[in-house]
């Protein structure tokens, strides 16, 4: 059944890539980027490698998600005052 | 015993769950199914949380730390991510019915 | 949004060929699985660590472990070099809720507690120096979030931080080699394993990582969020 | 038992998964993120009985508050978006 699993979670992690890239909104990105974190973490869970999915929740998605956000809010400020 | 109390348990906080997923797919619109996908996901979440340590007594100490997480975090959340929509959007319904609009 | 059934159904196609194409693949997966059980036999007889993993890190290649850190110092320094210029007090990022204010302010000690768990339990559980060090410097982050103008953390002191745990890090090799002629080698009594103190130096090497890395993170997101206001 | 229980909990997070691709507002695809995390974090919270191994459950606390940030940041964002129109 484990192995059905990650069939299933192989091939959802691949149709939300191709959703990030056909995206043409920035912010919907991120949040697709960061679900897409959140499916390799239980991937990682699942082939039990604890220490990778931890990495990978905390920097892959946490710290990476922030920091595209926060740049995002830099752009947009900049080209509010212009 | 005390195992079929946390298997009912867990039966009970995964048909919550679905209730949720249900509730945010055939909502009408955004602060319907926000409405949906947050409470019900809390209250399954916590009888989960609960049924399994049911299962494993040992484990209880982490996992009522991760209910008490759970318990403050996901109520505020929701409630920020709403209010912030509204400040910025309305509420993205159909009707176009605003009962907030005076005091925004 | 803008994708339509066609390329969702294109995507299904390809994704079910390249997982066939993994499962073929993945058969052939010996050098890996040889090399695993290698390196837990040789974690079972020379380091009293639970977490093949950590020892793997901090005691096989310590050394590549310094340069990770040193990578890591580097890519700081530049973004420092770079936004420099355009550093002010304004905070971008502040969000005024009183509700998220009172939970952070409950949530904060809980959020830096569990870091510490998960960095002085990385020889037994898993986690570590660099993800135990992400975890305090995100409840950093909240209060950043949460706290528009009156929280702001001094320059002085996380550099101060950083380079002390740096400067902590390479003194702990040289020490080592003082004593046993061995870079970064293991010089403590190593205990027995699964308890809180064993695994001779591998706590320690991680308590420095763990402080090197929060301090970076932070100073990174605090120089991401301030901004000078651009006329 | 506790097979069938992960089945279902799956078919819960497959559901607001539908969401989080269709969601034609960024509103919607944040909740339906921050749904997916606290389903998900049961789901693991369940995993790591069945796979009898009591220190997967660090994982899921990191899960909760990476779910937690995510809201918390984009609804900041929403309120920023604001002052461009």
């Amino acid at each position: 059944m484990i192995g059905l699993i990650i069939l299933a979670i192989f091939i959802t992690l691949i149709v939300l890539a191709i959703a990030i890239i056909q995206n043409d909104d920035l912010p919907h990105s991120v949040v697709l980027f960061m679900g897409f974190g959140l499916g390799s973490v239980i991937l990682y869970f699942l082939f039990s490698a604890p220490d990778v999915a931890l990495t990978e929740a905390v920097i892959g998605t946490g710290v990476s998600g922030v920091v595209f956000l926060v740049t995002l809010l830099q752009i947009r400020s900049k080209e509010i005052k212009k | 015993m005390i195992d079929i109390l946390g298997y009912i348990l867990i039966l009970l906080g995964s048909i919550f769950l679905i209730l949720s997923g249900v509730g945010l797919l055939r909502m009408p619109d955004t602060i319907t199914r926000m409405h949906a996908g947050t409470k019900a996901s809390t209250l399954g979440s916590l009888l989960v949380i609960i049924g399994v340590i049911c299962l494993e007594p040992t484990l209880w100490f982490k996992l009522s730390i991760l209910a008490l997480f759970i318990l403050i975090t996901n109520p505020l959340s929701s409630s920020i991510l709403a209010r912030s929509t509204y400040l910025k959007h309305g509420f993205l319904n159909q009707s176009g019915i605003d009962d907030l609009k005076d005091n925004r | 949004m803008k994708f339509s059934i066609r390329s969702i159904f294109i995507s299904l196609i390809v994704s079910i060929m390249i997982v066939l194409l993994l499962q073929i693949f993945l058969q052939f997966d010996l050098v890996t699985s040889s090399a695993g059980s290698f390196v837990l036999n040789i974690n079972a007889n020379s380091t009293e660590s639970a977490n093949a993993v950590t020892s793997v890190v901090t005691y096989f290649r310590g050394f590549d472990t310094l340069g990770e850190v040193t990578i890591l110092f580097l890519s700081i320094f530049g973004i420092s070099l770079g936004l420099e210029g355009y550093r002010d007090k304004f905070n971008i990022f502040a969000y005024e809720n009183s509700l998220l204010k009172i939970a952070v302010d409950t949530l904060f000690p809980l959020i830096v507690l569990f870091g510490v768990y998960i960095i002085i339990h990385g020889h037994l559980s898993p986690g570590g120096g660099f993800q135990g060090g992400v975890i305090i410097a995100s409840a950093f982050l909240l209060m950043f979030l949460a706290k528009s103008n009156d929280f702001s953390l001094k320059h002085n002191i996380l550099e101060l931080a950083e380079s002390l745990s740096g400067a902590g890090f390479i003194l702990l090799g040289v020490l080592s080699i003082l004593i046993i002629n061995r870079f970064l080698g293991n010089f403590l009594p190593l205990g027995k394993i699964g308890e809180l103190f064993s695994g001779g130096v591998i706590p320690l090497i991680y308590i420095f990582v763990s402080i090197k890395v929060s301090a970076e993170i932070t100073s990174l997101v605090e120089y991401f969020i301030r901004i000078k206001d651009v006329k | 038992m506790i097979n069938f229980l992960i089945l279902l909990i799956l078919f819960a997070i497959f559901l607001s998964f539908i969401r989080f691709i269709k969601g034609p507002h960024l509103t919607d695809r944040v909740v339906a993120f921050d749904t997916m995390g606290i389903i998900a974090v049961s789901l693991l919270a369940l995993l790591s009985v069945s796979m009898k191994d009591t220190i997967y459950l660090d994982v899921t606390f990191v899960f909760a508050l990476i779910g937690f940030i995510g809201t918390i940041i984009f609804a900041r964002f929403n309120v920023a978006k604001d002052s461009d129109d």
